[in-house]
């Protein structure tokens, strides 16, 4: 993960290194549907996949942003697809907070996005993620929890 | 003087895994500068800090005898994130050493004497470390007679099995291996290490009992030793606690006013009878 | 007369004399607290105060210390000691328990086979300017103390100075104290009044320090009350945070953690505080926990200072300032703790059980 | 709903009167094995709670504008006794202010305490003296005694004294607290000493957060990083908390590490930050934090931040009733997403 960054420090246009935290039923497949489909969209994003969106800890997205990604996305099932019922309206609300908080203590409201994807969306989520790069982009590398040497 | 924080850098030479799970191994590792090497003295029960960079650090204790030259041996088990980290290491790779830490086992008193050595399970290896030093020709006339009790879970377990093969095919020591269960294919003893001690039954007489092990396997086998006459004096086991120094500093391995990593890890009975603490 | 005055408004020059040569630490106020600092601006040291809320072994001992440096690249490692040892540091205004606690780190630092060179070097290269203390708090205790402890204790400066109102009566101490103040020749001389003024605040301040303890024979009842049940009593209401042993100018204790920059593959092992009231401080990797409850982390805390510091170093680990008595959140008095373990004296001295 | 003013000091002194007879009562008649009050500290400034098993030592119970620490903080786990070598759960009464009730009840829900086995004495609280700021604003003066009468704070000290306003020296919290009694709730067992209240929603505009919450992301982030720089990660604030009662706090946490635990900004930061994230929906306002702080750290501005999140996300107060379940640990169809990135 790391290393990803490190790389990313030593282009010559910067580019956002941004993580995406998929659920393995909706959004994950929606991106590979993306792929196959041959949609273009920016290689900035790095997949993790996960279970649900509701096993994303908030920690997750701290953590991505303590480790220098600029910028993190987390897609779920739309509300009343979830494979495991109500996964991802329990993770809606955590969310809400994470989002809020982040934005309290100044962090840029553009660097976490939460979205919702479906198995069939993979237009959608191409366009989503163009936005995404393209908002991560504008605010430039996270440089907000580098450690001072 | 260079400052105690700073570990000497090895690399590995070689990793044995030791068990079946694959969840201890032996490391064998080779200094980067020879200078180190000279420096990093030890006598066996004594441990080091073993460091990743990058990761942390752990204390182990030193698993080879200061008798085989050109390397130090560590047997480390998987428990927490260094330990974790060093399992996924490669030869090669390079591990930092601080040490040699502790007091050791007390060689100069053990002179003379007729030494048991008593394990159970991964505790062993600084009791390897005494034994092969204690059967080194050099050393080996220092001493009376030699028993080693080891214990384990099941036969997958045991650390050491070249080593242990090769001492009971000796003649001037005395081996007895057991398993708490009964196994295919193992025709050694069988039962808890507390019980094959009253079995051996060694004698207190001009005696030293080394213990080292799981803490329900020392209280059992000291109630045994202590039936079979055993002064407190004559007992020695080696303690652990969590440690972040090893020299003292940090503070947290104390018991009473005595700190594990400077004082210890070695006491007598007798000493922690008197030790008022935590552990 | 080897004593000189200083006026007030001469400590700019002061500063701007001996922060040449030195990296010059004094009190100062941020947000409300009184903190040493490295000062820049004159302006900002704040002579008319308590007490610093941070001791300033900070300075010498910091929160967070690098012990090493490293790059990696690829499988190679490379360490860089630290090299910013040789800093020449001068803390001024230290109030004299606290310079004290200079002396008694030092005796911890150095002991045994293996010595904190970081400590004792940059302690080897500090020039510490004493401030006598004219107004102790009601918490203050180190007359009690077995060091001698005296509001204008001079022992452990190499300058000492008293707050005459106007003035400050300038004391060389150390060989390294009088060579300072030879070179600092504007001082004006000081006169007997001074002397006998500085004399009797000193005598003020004392008879100012109202708590009086009795830790002759604490670290001996100690003994045999490790499983006192006033263990359990003094540490019902405690929350287990850290301030008492953070706040402490005599806790030593540390963790030791890897702070790596991902960026640039290097990284830095770094000693960071550690208190002995935290759980995680004695868990080890198997889950056990020596000290798993309150009991025994406070139990813990008052025994390092009270027993095992007299038996290990012939000293009581406490200077008596105070902090952990006006700053604990719940007030959890050591004073009160004091008393009681005296009390147990009278007691019969059979040991009973602590039911956890 | 803003009280008349009387004298504070004559109706503390009343209430602490009431307080004792009625736990002098619930000991006698063996209702409680144990009381937990607040004593007089040894300082001034300051209180120290107490357990109290004798009934010879009720007369140390006191009730002033000092009572910070939030004694709920005490009963998870519950306290507990050998008798006859069985571990036995103490019944507990507990002296409360709204906000100790208000955790009570919030850790009743999060069945973190039996309600069986706790006493609310419910005490009318009329605001907490805010000791770090007037230590603070005293500078380096060393308060030696403080008391309470009208609307004055007075306190005194060597050779000063000085007269403070009681509204405005209150703790940033209690100014905007609505819940000062314990609010009624049908299955703690209550003795309620003077008056409670019956509440089951609270109003409040925020306004006190409009300023920050204008400022750009990177003023907040100078804020925020001004505000918690003192910080010494002596965790005062999670040993304080009521709500944090986790066995292993994501701090201490070390498979994974989930953030450096140096006094670098960035950890610092982000440990406060996660604190708040878990105090979501929970945070009950008692202010114990911000009081047992050390270095005088006021995190008001997050404690009122969730306050305002919750309120108007999921128009939920934390701790007022037992039949409403706490935002996070139910969801909806129907909640909002203005926060998620739509198609639009």
């Amino acid at each position: 993960m790391n290393k990803a960054v490190v790389e990313s420090k030593q282009d010559e246009e910067w580019q956002p290194k941004i993580i995406a935290f998929l659920c393995n039923w909706c959004s994950y497949a929606g991106a590979d549907l993306a792929g196959v489909s041959r949609i273009q969209y920016p290689p900035t994003i790095r997949v993790v996949r996960v279970p649900c969106s509701g096993r994303i800890n908030p920690f997750f997205i701290i953590k991505s942003l303590i480790d220098g990604w600029d910028g993190v996305v987390v897609s779920g099932c739309h509300p009343g697809d979830c494979h495991y019922i109500s996964g991802n309206l329990v993770a809606r609300r955590r969310f809400a907070i994470v989002k809020e908080l982040l934005d309290f203590i100044g962090i840029e409201p553009d660097r976490v996005h939460f979205m919702w994807a479906s198995a069939a969306e993979g237009e959608l989520f191409a366009v989503m993620i163009r936005k995404i790069s393209e908002l991560v982009k504008k605010l430039g590398p996270n440089k907000k929890f580098e450690k001072k040497w | 003087m260079l400052s105690p924080y700073i570990p000497m850098l090895t690399t590995i030479k070689s990793i044995v895994s030791e068990n079946g799970v694959n969840d201890i191994k032996t490391y064998e590792l080779v200094f980067k500068n020879k200078e180190d090497e000279e420096k990093f003295d030890y006598i066996p029960g004594q441990f080091a800090e073993i460091s990743l960079i990058g990761k942390g650090e752990c204390p182990i204790g030193i698993a080879s005898s200061p008798t085989e030259k050109g390397s130090i041996k560590f047997t480390i088990k998987k428990m927490g994130t260094v330990t974790s980290a060093i399992h996924n290491c490669e030869v090669g790779d390079i591990i930092g050493v601080r040490g040699p830490l502790g007091n050791g086992w007390p060689i100069e008193e053990l002179k003379g004497k007729n030494i048991i050595v008593i394990g159970g399970g991964f505790a062993f290896s600084t009791l390897r470390s005494l034994v092969y030093y204690m059967l080194h020709e050099d050393n080996r006339a220092n001493f009376k007679d030699i028993t080693v009790i080891y214990g384990n879970r099941n036969c997958s377990e045991i650390l050491y099995q070249d080593d242990l093969m090769k001492w009971e095919r000796m003649e001037d020591i005395d081996v007895a291996l057991t398993i708490d269960c009964a196994e295919e294919g193992w025709d050694g003893r069988v039962g808890f290490v507390a019980p094959i001690v009253e079995a051996v039954s060694p004698s207190p007489e001009n005696a030293v009992a080394i213990v080292c092990g799981p803490p329900i396997m020392i209280k059992t086998t000291e109630d045994v030793l202590d039936k079979l006459n055993f002064q407190p004096e004559q007992i020695l086991e080696s303690l652990e606690m969590r440690m972040k120094c090893g020299i003292g500093k940090c503070g947290r391995c104390n018991i009473g006013e005595k700190f594990v990593c400077i004082d210890g890890p070695v006491f007598s009975q007798a000493e922690l009878r008197k030790m008022h603490g935590d552990r | 007369m080897k004593e000189k005055i200083l006026k007030k408004d001469q400590v700019k020059q002061l500063h701007e004399d001996l922060s040449r040569y030195y990296s010059f630490y004094a009190p100062t106020k941020v947000k409300g607290n009184i903190v040493f600092k490295k000062i820049t601006n004159p302006e900002d040291i704040e002579l008319e105060y308590l007490n610093s809320k941070i001791p300033p072994k900070e300075i010498l001992f910091p929160r967070m210390e690098t012990l090493f440096s490293y790059k990696i690249d690829e499988k190679n490692i490379e360490i860089e000691p630290r090299t910013d040892l040789e800093e020449k540091i001068l803390i001024f205004g230290v109030r004299p328990c606290d310079a004290y606690s200079f002396s008694l780190l030092e005796t911890f630092f150095n002991f045994g086979q293996f010595k904190d060179d970081l400590f004792m070097k940059k302690k080897e290269n500090t020039v510490v300017i004493g401030l006598a203390c004219n107004t102790p708090r009601a918490t203050c205790f180190c007359t009690s103390l077995d060091y001698n402890g005296h509001p204008h204790r001079k022992d452990d400066v190499d300058i000492f100075l008293t707050d005459l109102g106007e003035n400050y009566l300038v004391n060389p101490i150390s060989e390294t104290g009088k060579a300072i103040i030879d070179k600092l020749a504007w001082l004006s001389e000081a006169n007997n009044d001074d002397l006998q003024k500085a004399e009797e605040l000193s005598k003020k301040a004392e008879s100012l320090i109202s708590t009086k303890l009795d830790l002759q024979h604490t670290a001996e009842i100690l003994d045999p009350s490790f499983n006192h049940p006033l263990w359990k009593e003094v540490s019902e209401n405690c929350l287990g945070c850290g301030t008492c042993t953070f706040l402490c100018p005599t806790c030593t204790c540390f963790d030791v953690v890897e702070d790596v920059d991902h960026y640039n593959n290097r990284g830095k092992r770094v000693r960071i505080w550690d208190t002995c009231q935290f759980c995680l401080y004695t868990l080890e990797t198997s889950g056990h926990n020596p000290r798993n409850t309150k009991i025994e982390r406070c139990r813990n805390r008052v025994l390092h200072k009270f027993n095992y510091y007299p038996k290990n170093y012939d000293l009581i680990g406490c200077v008596g300032c105070g902090r952990c008595i006006h700053l604990c959140p719940v007030n959890n008095d050591l004073r009160e703790i004091i008393k009681k373990i005296n009390a147990i004296k009278n007691e019969n001295k059979k040991e009973e059980v602590v039911v956890a | 709903m803003v009280k008349q003013m009387g004298d504070i000091q004559a109706e503390n002194v009343e209430i602490e009167k009431k307080m004792r007879e009625v736990a002098r009562s619930l000991l006698i008649e063996k209702e409680v094995d144990v009381i937990i009050g607040y004593a007089r500290g040894t300082v001034p400034l300051s209180s120290s709670p107490i357990f109290i098993k004798n009934v010879e030592d009720i007369d140390s119970l006191i009730w002033d504008n000092l009572c910070y620490v939030n004694l709920a903080r005490y009963v998870v786990p519950p306290l507990t006794e050998f008798v006859d070598n069985e571990k036995v759960e103490l019944k507990v009464g507990i002296v409360s202010k709204g906000c100790v009730a208000r955790a009570l009840i919030h850790l009743a829900k999060e069945k973190q305490v039996d309600p069986e086995k706790i006493k609310i004495i419910g005490i009318p609280c009329n605001g907490v003296v805010n000791r770090r700021r007037i230590e603070k604003e005293l500078g380096e003066k060393e308060v030696l005694e403080i008391s309470v009468s009208n609307d004055q704070v007075i306190v005194k000290g060597k050779d000063f004294e000085e007269v403070l306003p009681y509204q405005d020296y209150l703790n940033e919290l209690c100014k905007t607290c609505k819940v000062k009694s314990p609010p009624m709730s049908s299955s703690l067992s209550d003795v309620i000493v003077g008056e409670s209240i019956e509440i089951s929603s609270v109003e409040d505009d925020f306004s006190d957060l409009s300023e920050y919450e204008s400022k750009t992301p990177e003023e907040k982030w100078e804020v925020i990083t001004e505000l918690l720089s003192d910080c010494t990660r002596c965790y005062a604030c999670r040993e304080a908390c009521p709500m944090c009662y986790c066995n292993l706090c994501f701090v201490d946490q070390n498979k994974p590490i989930w953030f450096g635990k140096t006094s670098e900004m960035s950890d610092i930061i982000v440990f406060h930050l996660v604190r708040a994230m878990h105090m979501a929906g929970r945070c009950v306002g008692c202010g114990a934090c911000s009081s047992v702080c050390p270095m005088g750290i006021d995190l008001k501005l997050i404690n009122r931040k969730l306050e305002k999140i919750v309120k108007e996300r999921f128009d939920f107060t934390a701790g007022l009733s037992l039949d409403v379940m706490p935002p996070m640990m139910t969801q909806k169809m129907e909640d909002s997403e203005d926060f998620m990135l739509g198609e639009h």
